[in-house]
């Protein structure tokens, strides 16, 4: 019996990437669980002490930082999840006005060229009380205004979700633009027939049919919201205090500042979780999508 | 129910003239089929009418109204879409009803409309399911029902049934059919189907290239064909259409084939009456021929040809003969066709009075 | 009865010929409605909010040190110079050498033709084998690469360090693509999967019954067809490798410090007095690559997404 | 073969300084790798990951002791007392630099610039302007009592940059100056003793710190400390209480000493916070490397240099020897030193990082939010305490 | 030219046993039509010979060959692929020469081969052409031409002609045929159109539900369908499936309908003669009916029936009639249905000899 290339060839042309997975990926992973019961500091320190193998994490449970970083990886996650609704709106309306397609579709999308560290700057100008949006709006004569958000650490947060939905809008407009595309013109045609306002036909059919769409951004979205650092560290490197501190924050903070390898992976480990515990839904529910896709 | 008029309708895209000056009227409760290949501009036409698109000039009546510049769902009609668009995220119900949101009509009546279309088109069981739980078939029947609740009185289809399966699209024929009969709207339907065209249609229009090639009921196309293209398109097998020319025989028309045959044409009805020596096409339908072998008085052409093959189709069976260059196609029995042999010269006759003849140089009809 | 108005002439040529309406009354134009005009007026609205960090950042890159201290970033210069592009193009310096932007940005290509060619080829043909071939593992594995598309590099930092270390290729250009690589695969593996997930099987069927060569298949057939995606592959990768700080500080080399970090140097802890001018152009500068390959090949952006570029 | 120099180094001043050695260094037939990683984008794991990469470089600028124990676990230090004491250069190092160039008993670093982080520099014009004269202020009270002044003539008394490390160093420097220098080393020092943490220095301390809060401006958040520096040369602001690198700064905008600036210790001061930037050197290297490296700490300690260094970067040279002019600030320090019980140690040479950084987000989430009391920042401390060192 | 074999060959998905211990073999030179509906198994079958999906159990051969492990490429055969599955990126010649590949053939034999498949199917003006470029039967052409060069004993085909347009259908219908007259190779041909089934096969094997329900030559599978779902598949319109009784009459075996008509049973060949009473379907060709009206001596059954309606296809007509609560269709004549009205009785006869019946339990024929 000879060889059946066509089964083998494919399993070859996948050890690479198998090879990355399991040592890049889960083996790190591993070693990142496994430091995180150590006390180490600078470098690795291989010894558990095993009566207090949790007191990176007792740590954690108790640092007003860390409840911080989670507070706004929701905050973060609600406030940015504004960019998929305005990202619809705007692939919306460029869809339905055709005219200046392309024009709009370009400057929606160029923020994602530019890396964060150069618009940080600019950001950081806009909303600075002395030279920016708001003394501009004071000598225009809004003397009321108050933009400082900045400055304060209840408000710093909006600050860094404003430049995150700037940065990201477009391209959740793109997967929206591509999504209403794949919709079947003879309904848009149906509706306009029925006589269905265009209000209505939005919420009650072209969103629902967008679904998968937005589960793909949802997805998109978390991944990046749990990532977020950039977006930290040009806008505000956390300040003021740690008011706008986020989990990939904390875990380089930890690594750099505090020097602690050991506290930084069990951080590291908690933000894995919290991964696990977003992403496992929504791989559910993708699942499942797929399944009713398939069978319609 | 009103009747439907195009006037002077002309159909650019960008500098591409898709339709030009055309005219087109249906009477009230007429089934118009509009037939054609593909991109002859029949949707085109369906989508002006219904108001999806806009028409670069011309004018549009429904009854006494112009509708030109009317919103769709303003003038009073209700359409079946090809990939029946239905919404996919409202059961059947929600379909139905979704269609009348825009009319503001009393809750009670719209219940009562639904429950009038879900009956006629016996979709009740279907009523909570969605789209996508729904075989082909129900799928269409929803779509028409949509189409139904509206109480339009001109209903446009385009190509209804060309995503079924060949069962239920003799299924659904009889059913729009029955549905017509029933409720007599105006309908204007949209196919490159003949056999749909055929069995549906009290008038069709023939188009091609954005022009009407011909408007008149299926009998008239297919026994009087206006030209090669409608002759050709219509009958499957298709017409055999043969190169001759007009000549005399005795005083009496008649025309010669290439390969020198003869064929009487003194019966046949002419417009003008050709000179001789003109090059026509001669079209003879299949069915037509007098069965192999079996004798024909007074045929207007016997022909002895060499049989190519047979097809059979089950209840039916085509003979191809060598004709000149090409083959001629006619029908036998079944049980006749297993007797022939290929390459057996067989000797067929066509009647008289049932040939077409077409101008060679203009392709219409002499 | 019906009245048959017009039977048409038959062929299409004589068509053209025919008389035309006389009169061509109401040729009608579809001009701005009301809502046309709000949704242009909103979409415009919406461009210029993003288009004022641009501007900002633009004007001051052209602006004197005087006129930005004078506080008004929304004026337009008074007088316009290219002397900061300039100088963060030649002179500025990063650390102790004032050699200008140009020293990180060819870093940066250097970096970037490596990194791309590494990540995409790998991504790419495991993408391929993922969708086109039959991999018992296959569920699983694509189940891991999405649990990986979610791990920061932070939390695997000093493992690849040792990986990158014991393959020798540590602070070295091939250490810094190794692991652009490494971090990319598992979301581009999971765009070219889907992208070619919509290839028919009837192709893939016929390929095999042809060849039965995977690698074969894959540059002959597969390899060609692939435009699309590439595109917006290389449009994401190009952005994200040349905009990167972390990968290219930690990994690369002495002599190869990327733009970024070059940028960072400066605007972090700008040189004597701040120079926000420079500081802009500089960002610019080093904002200029991706932003041309948006601007040029943008609309395929949208084109291959639409084409399934990237789905769940 | 190229010595490889990391720093994290890259305002004007400092590059103009490290030229300096550049130059003498390259004199000695040596070539000069430069690698460049600014404060805030994570200088210190760069370093550690170009260690355990196995990529390190042969001369850095690092002053954490826990740094070069690591180094000796990995085998890699390189210890100096021979070398030292072979060419001898303690008898011309104070007393002070001696000690925070230690690590457990033995010569680990190479000390380069000594600057006290806690200086105030002011604006001589607008002091003039608005009536006001720093040196004849005796304590922080006297200070803020003149501000008011300043204010009405719309001016900034004190510029701030608001960000976490620089309330971290202004906070220490405040310790030492209204605590002195045994609170100072019981929080900062070596051994952390956690009794101090909740006591009546440390409420005075936090206390101050709101004051100082209270008086930024509006535009204070997240300003660099040159930036902020920059606001006083230019006269928006009458002075900046920071290291006194920031005197790179008045010198790179060719302003001089004692006539368009002025320095003082904060009003009042039990004691100065000295840094000492250091450079270390890699051990177990091929003989002409490390002859290199020693080459590299010979041009940092050459006394000529030292002048030359410290007069561009704005520090104040650490060879008693050292020669060349002192303008006037340094004049300033070197008269602080003068007294060895007047001064203490910068943090990063002395105290655990973890426990440190901990400090420093509590000190900035406290100077963040004006309606967190000091109780509140003392049970923060406290329990961070507990769990770093406890 | 190699036969092949399918031995005991069982097909699971998962839990989902799709095909379960199915046999069949075809002979060499033999054109093997797999007709079946939708979801059946045919394309699994294929696949399975092809080598492109694995088989559960069971054996392929290959003439003496057992390939039932072998990679595709290795088992000397080529197919044809419904969707054409023509290379996008590569000319015509580019994609009859890729098919090649993998034989490591000298240049001069692989230009040799192209150009005669090329000739063979006259697509030589369009070798330097995309598969964009192509009509749909111009990629039909080419995706056969793939398969040719590679004068594989074997040629696969699924459903090759199901994107084609009536015409072309019949077009390429012929095309097929013809090359397997001149090359002789075996094929086994994917189909669900019955029409091309009847006209193309040497053999049918009717497959439903994974399992193959008649295995026959296309007169076989029409004139005696072994069971229902055979004689409801094959012919359209329709055959008229009718339930009935066994009953004696004169002796003679007889058939009562529900409705109380009879019709005579004496002369059909019962596999065993069934006892009297049992419930029976009796099977009626709609063209072997009589014409409406004319008179047919010795008639199997003579009914008087109203007529719902009839439906004209151009070369046809089909009369339905009502009975029981069903239709009966019949072939009537074009010009013969226009005579007709609905709602009018009709006498029609149907011949003796002709009927087909099944046991209405198992369905199978009797
Ligand atoms: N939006 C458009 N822009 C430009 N040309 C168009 C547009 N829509 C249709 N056409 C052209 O108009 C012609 C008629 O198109 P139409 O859709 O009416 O054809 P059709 O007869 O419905 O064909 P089919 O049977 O394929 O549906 C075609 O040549 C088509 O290419
Ligand atoms: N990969 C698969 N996994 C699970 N079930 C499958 C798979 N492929 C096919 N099937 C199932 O096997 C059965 C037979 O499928 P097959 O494709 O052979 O049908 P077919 O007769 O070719 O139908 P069609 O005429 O629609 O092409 C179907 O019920 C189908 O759902
Ligand atoms: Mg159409
Ligand atoms: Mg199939």
């Amino acid at each position: 019996m000879s060889i059946r290339w066509t089964r083998i060839a494919p399993q070859i042309a996948l050890t690479p990437a198998l090879a990355v997975t399991l040592v890049a990926f889960i083996g790190s992973i591993f070693w990142t669980i496994y430091l995180s019961f150590t006390r180490s500091r600078r470098v690795p320190d291989y010894a558990i002490d095993w009566s207090e193998w949790g007191r990176q994490y007792a740590r954690l449970a108790q640092d007003a930082g860390w409840s911080t970083a989670l507070w706004n990886l929701i905050t973060l996650g609600v406030g940015s999840g504004l960019a998929i609704v305005f990202g619809f709106v705007l692939a919306a309306m460029i869809d339905r006005e055709k005219r200046g397609e392309s024009f709009f579709r370009t400057v929606f999308l160029y923020p994602l060229a530019v890396s964060l560290i150069v618009t940080g700057v600019a950001w950081r100008w806009i909303l600075n009380p002395t030279m920016g949006l708001e003394a501009t709006l004071h000598r225009i004569g809004f003397e009321n205004v108050d933009f400082n958000w900045l400055a304060q650490g209840d408000t710093a947060m909006y600050a860094i979700i404003l430049a995150s939905i700037w940065q990201s809008s477009g391209f959740y407009m793109a997967l929206m633009i591509a999504g209403l595309k794949s919709i079947n013109s003879e309904i848009w045609s149906a509706a306009r027939l029925d006589g269905v306002s265009l209000w209505r036909l939005y919420i009650e059919i072209i969103i629902p049919m967008m679904k998968f769409t937005f589960l793909t951004c949802a997805i998109l979205l978390s991944l990046g919201v749990i990532k977020a650092y950039d977006i930290v560290l040009a806008m505000t490197n956390g300040g003021p205090g740690q008011s706008t501190w986020v989990p990939a924050y904390f875990v380089i903070n930890a690594l750099s500042q505090k020097q602690n390898l050991g506290y930084a992976s069990a951080a590291a480990v908690m933000m894995l979780l919290i991964t696990l515990a977003v992403f496992l839904p929504l791989v559910l529910l993708t699942a499942w999508q797929n399944r009713r896709r398939a069978a319609q | 129910m009103p009747s439907v008029h195009f006037e002077h309708i002309v159909k650019a895209y960008g500098a591409v003239t898709v339709l030009d000056d055309l005219n087109l009227s249906v009477d009230d409760g007429d089934f118009l089929v509009l037939l054609g290949p593909s991109g002859c501009g029949k949707t085109t036409l369906l989508n002006m009418l219904a108001g999806l698109t806009d028409v670069t000039d011309g004018r549009i009546m429904i009854g006494e109204r112009d509708v030109t510049d009317l919103d769709p769902k303003d003038r009073g009609l209700a359409m079946v879409f090809q990939s029946y668009a239905l919404y996919p995220t409202k059961t059947v119900r929600g379909n139905l009803k979704f269609g009348l949101s825009a009319a503001k009509l009393p809750r009670e009546e719209v219940r009562r409309r639904v429950e009038w279309a879900a009956q006629v088109l016996q979709i009740e069981p279907l009523m909570d399911r969605r789209p996508s739980q729904l075989s082909g078939g129900q799928r269409q029947r929803v779509a028409i029902g949509r189409a139904l609740v509206k109480h339009a009185d001109v209903l446009l289809f385009d190509e209804p049934l060309s995503n079924l399966d060949a069962k239920l699209r003799t299924e659904m024929r009889l059913e729009i059919k029955r549905l017509h009969d029933e409720l007599n709207p105006t309908v204007v339907y949209v196919t490159h189907d003949q056999i749909e065209a055929m069995t549906m249609a009290t008038k069709i229009a023939v188009m091609n290239g954005g022009v009407i090639q011909q408007f008149g009921t299926p009998d008239e196309i297919y026994e009087t064909p206006a030209n090669l293209f409608v002759a050709s398109f219509i009958g499957a097998p298709a017409m055999n259409l043969k190169a001759a020319r007009v000549t005399k025989r005795d005083g009496r028309v008649a025309g010669v084939f290439d390969g020198g045959q003869t064929i009487a044409l003194d019966d046949y009805r002419f417009r003008a009456t050709p000179e001789e020596g003109r090059p026509i096409v001669v079209g003879m339908r299949p069915e037509h021929f007098a069965p192999p072998g079996a004798p024909l008085d007074a045929a207007a052409a016997t022909l002895d040809l060499p049989l190519q093959h047979t097809e059979r189709t089950g209840s039916d069976a085509t003979g191809y003969l060598k004709f000149d260059d090409g083959l001629l196609a006619l029908r036998v029995e079944p049980g006749h066709a297993a007797r022939l042999r290929a390459g057996e010269t067989v000797r067929v006759g066509f009647p008289r009075g049932k040939a077409n003849l077409f101008d060679a140089a203009s392709g219409e009809r002499l | 009865m019906t009245d048959l108005t017009v039977t048409e002439a038959a062929a299409g040529a004589t068509a053209l010929k025919r008389r035309r309406p006389a009169a061509r009354t109401r040729r009608r134009h579809r001009g701005l409605n009301g809502r046309s005009l709000a949704v242009l007026v909103f979409l415009t609205m919406c461009a210029l909010f993003f288009c004022v960090p641009l501007y900002v950042v633009l004007t001051t890159s052209l602006k004197t040190m005087e006129e930005i201290r004078q506080g008004q970033i929304f004026a337009l210069p008074d007088t316009w110079t290219l002397e900061a592009w300039r100088f963060a193009w030649n002179e500025a310096c990063s650390g102790i050498t004032c050699e200008g932007l140009k020293v990180g940005f060819w870093n940066s290509v250097r970096i970037l033709v490596p990194s791309l060619i590494l990540s995409i080829s790998l991504a790419m043909v495991t993408g391929y084998a993922l969708a086109l071939w039959e991999v018992k593992w296959a569920g699983t594995f694509l189940f891991l690469l999405f649990l990986c598309a979610f791990v920061p590099l932070q939390i695997i930092m000093f493992p690849l360090i040792a990986i990158t270390r014991s393959m020798g290729v540590y602070g070295t250009i091939l250490g810094v693509a190794v692991v652009h690589a490494v971090m990319s695969m598992p979301v581009l593996t999971l765009i070219f999967r889907n992208y070619y997930k919509d290839i028919p099987a009837e192709i893939m069927n016929a390929a095999i019954m042809d060849s039965g060569s995977f690698w074969r298949i894959f540059g002959e057939i597969i390899l060609p067809m692939s435009g699309n995606i590439l595109i917006v592959v290389l449009i994401l990768q190009i952005t994200n490798v040349w905009n990167d700080y972390l990968i290219g500080v930690t990994f690369g080399g002495y002599n190869t410090q990327p733009m970024t970090v070059n940028l960072a140097n400066m605007v972090t802890v700008s040189t004597g007095t701040a120079s926000y001018n420079v500081d802009m152009a500089a960002a610019l500068l080093t904002a200029i690559p991706p932003l041309v390959v948006y601007f040029l090949v943008g609309k395929f952006f949208v084109a291959g997404i639409t084409a399934g570029a990237i789905k769940g | 073969e190229d010595v490889i120099v990391f720093h994290n180094w890259s305002s004007g001043p400092e590059v103009a300084a490290l030229n300096i050695l550049k130059e003498d260094f390259e004199s000695k037939g040596h070539a000069w790798t430069d690698i460049a990683i600014p404060h805030d984008t994570g200088s210190n794991v760069s370093l550690l990951n170009l260690v355990t990469g196995g990529n390190p470089p042969n001369v850095f600028l690092e002053s954490s002791p826990g740094f070069y124990r690591d180094l000796a676990d990995m085998g890699l230090a390189r210890p100096l007392t021979d070398w030292y004491e072979a060419n001898g250069y303690p008898e011309h190092l104070p007393a002070s630099v001696l000690s925070s160039i230690t690590v457990d008993g033995e010569i680990m670093k190479v000390p380069t610039a000594i600057h006290i982080d806690g200086m105030v520099y002011y604006n001589m014009d607008v002091a003039e302007e608005v009536g006001v004269d720093p040196t004849s202020w005796t304590s922080l009270e006297d200070m803020f009592a003149s501000f008011d002044a300043v204010r009405e003539a719309g001016k900034v008394p004190l510029a701030i940059g608001a960000q976490q490390w620089q309330i971290g160093y202004l906070t220490h420097a405040l310790a030492a100056a209204v605590a002195g220098p045994d609170f100072f080393n019981a929080i900062y020092g070596g051994e952390v003793d956690p009794a101090v943490i909740d006591s009546a220095e440390m409420r005075e301390l936090l206390d101050w710190l709101r004051r100082f809060q209270e008086a930024a401006d509006e535009g204070a958040v997240n300003r660099d400390w040159n930036v902020t520096t920059n606001m006083v040369i230019t006269g928006d602001a009458l002075m900046q209480i920071h290291g006194d690198w920031m005197k790179g700064e008045w010198l790179a905008a060719g302003k001089v000493a004692g006539e368009d600036f002025g320095c003082i210790q904060i009003p009042g001061a039990e004691a100065v916070s000295v840094t000492v930037d250091s450079w270390g050197l890699l051990g177990d290297q091929s003989e002409t490397m490390d002859q290199a490296e020693l080459d590299f700490a010979a041009t940092v300690l050459d006394p000529a240099v030292q002048a030359r260094f410290a007069a561009a970067k704005g520090s104040t040279p650490v060879r008693l020897d050292a020669t060349g002019d002192i303008d006037a600030c340094s004049q300033e320090v070197l008269a602080i030193l003068e007294d060895a019980e007047h001064q203490v140690a910068n943090p990063h040479s002395q105290v655990d990082a973890d426990w440190q950084s901990s400090l420093w987000d509590v000190l900035f989430n406290y100077w963040s939010d004006p309606s967190m009391t000091a109780d509140e920042a003392i049970e923060q401390m406290t329990s961070n305490y507990d769990l770093i060192l406890g």
